[in-house]
């Protein structure tokens, strides 16, 4: 029998479809995918290298340019790690006020997600709802600490500045519109069937194969393993909101967009509880100017929008940190890529690169 | 029944094409910044400034450069202040930094230029320019 | 007697002409000259408004404001972006075949125009009425997949030659169940002439004695002229524009302009197969009736569009093929058996 | 967030020779052979009583005349840590077995730290740069990096090392 050659197709690094700059190899068979090898570094900093010549307050502004559109989460990860290694205590004040925060960037992140899973299937009007909604949350951090993606928000010790009742009230009406915004969302496109021919039962990924794989966040909760990092080793004051970790059955790329679809509503729910049980008093610990942590080493690790977050710090107790090394999830999980991909078509390729959802500013750090 | 959510995705559109716009005309309307908006060049008050530096050493990324004269009172004034836009990440730590409190963001978001060499300017000129005015 | 507006100045005219001119050969040539002309002017116009239409439509809907900067309201949007498509440098890629990559662009836009022949605008305003004119307009149409799948061929790309393979497949998915839904009509008309199928719906609009076949039509005729939900051609979040991705300024604003050149045949031959054509209450000229119930389409197709997601291939082909087809067959079935229960009562 | 008792390290060490760690701090390292690293790491993911099913973080730190390799390890049952850490002694020339045959996972950030810090994995499925470009000769994480500079010669990226060393 003849055999016919594979198509060797480079999606990326310019692509409409790729996020950011992932440059994907694909092998196709006619449209069926054999193989793929996802190509990454084109956004490659060096932030690790830079941290180690900025001390430690300084470090803070360059974890907004990780996961760029989580940035909180990413900056309470930093954070978290080095009071870790420090030995410094948040005030009350400060932990709900990152809880409201990350949370509120959650949402928005999500709605990143479902905006670019929606223009990947083709959808651009999707796309422009979930974008639009996302411009409120922006709109809040824009309240509370003047940027509305690299935030800089959270510090070593607690926050910047105070959240005014101006912000609490806004995020309360946005709080309050989440679950008309998730209808809308439902009418337009989550009972659209179209969408759900193109997204139930593509791209699987199981249980085995995330746990293998070391996947985390909403890619191994889709998959059934409730593996989240804010229930299992709590970390803040979460553990004092009452929420769940919603996790999918199957792990195809419906169970993915659904998962991220209930932790709006739920990260919604945690913005409620800790709205109205937020208490008084100061919003930063006494942080001394330099900060000189002892020698040692810390793994601090947080549940980001795409997964778990650490960052692995290493003090030679001077002010600049020796070592940082950040354990990013997109860039784990994109490991999977290649077991997603395999045997779909080219279109449905394109949606299981939006429903891992991989960031290039995480992945190529 | 198959085609549902293909009617009820039809009506959701439908009441938008009518509805409200959530965009402005841009350069004609513009959206008011926040009060702790941090973006645009560096408002310096010369006088208040006391020429420490802080800010160039509290900068991560070195986007700050000061000149520093210290006048026959054994006063130090800043003669140059030279901020690079194209360096800067707008991350406020200057601003937290300073002892007493000189700078401040002027909130102007369309830092937008032609050519690099825009993306640098002098905060002591332009402060010197606006008392003037 | 034809009593359209048009078709009436068009005897004036001829009637003027007739003594100046002396022989009526020169005459016919004359207005047959001036037809074309107003057609081309028609499909290049209508592609302008289109354009500008199609990005109001979209941003409204995406709660926009859409282009609002040219001429009063963005009117002369599209002019600009014309004017901008033509100063564009011409950019040709390495390695493609010459010939066939210049011939796609220009090819592609004579089916779009040739069309337009057979279209009746109103009462006795038809270029060529010829008595196979549904047949001829289905025949025409079905030639576009050539030219997509030379400049998918000649590019060079890998993009460019999916989005290629990917026409021909669609083209012949829903070529087939089109073709039966339009039997239909064809069979209450007995008629395959365009004007005789107009004149067969006075009384009554087609889509009313044959819904099934109009909604078939309605989306096979966006496959056809590659309209989302069903553009995976040119799919641009998967293969960046499919069979254009190696064009650039005009003869990628070719293809701009055959698309909507296609997106207005749609309407018309929607409008004329089930629509009632140019028929309509008196108080309007059956040319202002036809005008309307097309631009009422372009819009249905154009909120379609923008409503969606695109389908995936397989889901299309297996879509066109077990459920359209089917269906259309029925409806033929239906039909029949209707019209011999109406002959027998 | 707990660590993994004292009791059981102590059973740990028991069981492996080389296995060394501080006794006063309150959450020490486990210091390992290369020689026995790959057993201990086996069983701590396979044993019942201790299944770190997780390699939650993986790096590696130059410490200018040594390497060391740092293994955060989760276990998901009992929500337990424990940091295992090999040190390589050869600065010139640092080798040390791939995990990729007990966590899968470790794929990437076993090429990631080949790229950025120049640690040699033997039996890695695929070990190629990551992020860097794969003709780059350097090693960006390492203390005494140097950055290569880049020319365009007859149309091709090339990187040259930097003939001074300032």
């Amino acid at each position: 029998m003849a055999q016919t050659e594979h198509y060797i197709l480079n999606m990326g690094p310019q692509h409409p479809s790729t996020h950011g700059v992932l440059r994907v190899k694909v092998e196709l068979d006619g449209e069926r995918i054999v193989h793929c090898t996802p190509v990454m570094g084109y956004l490659h900093r060096g932030i690790e290298k830079l941290m180690e010549s900025r001390t430690y307050t300084q470090c803070v502004p360059f974890t907004d340019r990780l996961d760029y559109v989580s940035s909180m989460n990413n900056n309470w990860a930093f954070c978290g790690a080095v009071e870790k290694l420090a030995g410094i205590e948040v005030p009350e004040r400060a932990e709900y006020i990152r809880v409201i925060c990350a949370e509120l960037n959650r949402i928005a992140s999500h709605q990143v997600f479902i905006g670019s899973l929606l223009i990947d299937l083709g959808a651009a009007t999707g796309m422009i709802y979930a974008f639009r909604d996302r411009e409120k949350v922006l709109d809040l951090f824009n309240i509370i600490c003047g940027a509305r993606m690299t935030c800089h928000y959270i510090r070593i010790g607690g926050v910047i500045k105070d959240a005014q009742d101006e912000f609490l009230k806004e995020t309360q009406k946005f709080v309050d519109y989440v679950p008309q915004m998730l209808q809308e969302y439902d009418n337009l496109f989550t009972g659209n069937e179209i969408f759900m021919e193109r997204l139930k039962g593509t791209s699987i990924i199981t249980k085995e194969d995330a746990l293998r794989f070391n996947m985390s966040g909403p890619n191994i909760r889709a998959s059934g393993h409730e593996y989240d990092i804010r229930k299992i080793d709590s970390y803040g004051v979460y553990d004092r909101f009452d929420f769940q970790v919603p996790t999918g059955t199957k792990g195809d790329n419906w169970d993915r967009y659904r998962i991220r679809f209930e932790e709006i509503r739920e990260s919604a729910r945690i913005i409620q509880q800790a709205l109205d049980s937020i208490p008084a008093g100061p919003y930063m610990a006494k942080v001394p100017k330099v900060l000189k942590p002892a020698k040692g080493d810390v793994y601090h690790r947080v549940e980001n929008t795409r997964g778990e977050l650490g960052f692995y710090i290493v003090s030679d107790g001077t002010t600049k940190p020796y070592r940082v090394h950040i354990h990013r999830p997109s860039f784990i999980n994109l490991q999977a890529l290649d077991t997603m991909c395999k045997g779909l078509l080219l279109a449905d390729a394109v949606a299981a690169y939006a429903t891992v959802d991989p960031l290039m500013g995480e992945v190529d750090c | 029944m198959w085609g549902k959510g293909l009617i009820e995705g039809m009506r959701v559109t439908w009441k938008h094409f009518w509805g409200k716009k959530e965009t402005v005309y841009y350069p004609e309307e513009k959206l008011p910044m926040t009060e702790r908006f941090r973006g645009g060049h560096l408002v310096l008050d010369e006088k208040k400034c006391i020429g420490c530096k802080l800010c160039a050493m509290g900068c991560p990324n070195a986007a700050i450069e000061v000149t520093v004269e210290v006048d026959e009172n054994k006063k130090r004034h800043p003669v140059k202040y030279v901020h690079d836009l194209g360096r800067c990440l707008y991350c406020d730590l200057c601003i937290e930094a300073c002892p007493s409190k000189c700078i401040s963001w002027d909130k102007n978001y369309e830092a937008a230029s032609y050519f690099k060499e825009d993306m640098k300017y002098d905060a002591v000129a332009e402060c010197r320019g606006r008392e003037k005015q | 007697m034809h009593n359209g507006i048009l078709y009436l100045v068009t005897q004036d005219i001829r009637e003027a002409l007739l003594p100046i001119a002396g022989s009526e050969i020169i005459v016919n040539l004359t207005i047959m000259a001036l037809g074309i002309a107003l057609m081309f002017g028609l499909v290049t116009g209508s592609a302008l408004i289109f354009t500008l239409l199609e990005r109001k439509v979209c941003a409204f809907i995406q709660v926009r404001i859409g282009p609002n900067r040219v001429g009063p309201g963005g009117t002369l949007q599209s002019l600009a972006d014309m004017l901008k498509l033509m100063s564009k440098e011409d950019i040709v890629p390495q390695g493609i075949d010459m010939w066939l990559w210049v011939l796609s662009p220009a090819l592609i836009f004579v089916p779009s125009a040739l069309i337009y022949a057979m279209f009746p605008f109103d009462d006795g305003v038809i270029f060529a009425d010829v008595n196979i004119g549904l047949f001829l307009i289905l025949a025409i149409t079905s030639q576009s997949v050539l030219p997509f799948l030379m400049g998918g061929y000649a590019s060079n790309s890998k993009y460019a030659m999916i989005g290629g393979m990917r026409t021909v497949a669609q083209m012949l998915a829903y070529e087939v169940p089109m073709v039966f839904a339009l039997m239909g009509v064809v069979m209450l008309t007995g008629s395959l002439k365009m004007s005789a199928i107009v004149e067969a719906q006075t009384d009554v609009w087609f889509v009313v004695l044959q819904p099934l076949a109009f909604l078939i039509f309605m989306v096979a005729a966006l496959v056809e002229s590659n309209r989302p939900p069903f553009n995976i051609v040119e799919g641009e979040s998967e293969i960046i524009a499919g069979p254009f991705t190696e064009y650039t300024g005009m003869r990628w604003a070719l293809f701009f302009l055959a698309e909507f050149a296609n997106l207005l045949s749609i309407s018309i031959m929607t409008t004329t197969l089930f629509l009632g054509g140019w028929h309509g209450p008196e108080f309007l000229p059956g040319m202002v009736w036809f005008a309307i119930k097309v631009m009422i389409m372009v819009l249905v197709y154009q909120w379609i569009g923008w409503t969606f997601p695109r389908l995936r291939i397989d889901h299309m082909l297996t879509f066109g093929w077990k459920v359209l087809l089917p269906i259309a067959l029925v409806n033929v079935l239906l039909t029949g058996i209707g019209i011999y229960v109406f002959n027998w009562l | 967030m707990n660590y993994l008792s004292k009791e059981q390290l102590q059973k740990i060490k028991s069981q492996f020779a080389t296995v060394e760690y501080d006794d006063s701090q309150a959450e020490p390292a486990l210091y390992v052979a290369r020689s026995e690293f790959l057993d201990l790491l086996k069983s701590l993911k396979e044993k019942v009583s201790l299944s770190f099913d997780r390699l939650a973080n993986y790096t590696a730190v130059d410490y200018k005349d040594y390497f060391e390799i740092v293994y955060n390890l989760f276990s998901r049952r009992y929500n337990r840590w424990v940091t295992v850490k090999v040190k390589l002694e050869d600065h010139d020339n640092p080798e040390i077995e791939s995990v990729t045959g007990i966590w899968e996972g470790a794929n990437f950030e076993e090429r990631e730290t080949y790229d950025l810090m120049g640690i040699r994995f033997l039996n890695h499925p695929n070990l190629t740069r990551i992020l860097m470009p794969d003709d780059y000769d350097a090693f960006p994480l390492r203390k005494d990096f140097v950055p290569l500079e880049p020319k365009i010669e007859g149309g091709e990226l090339v990187w040259h090392k930097p003939s001074t060393i300032s």
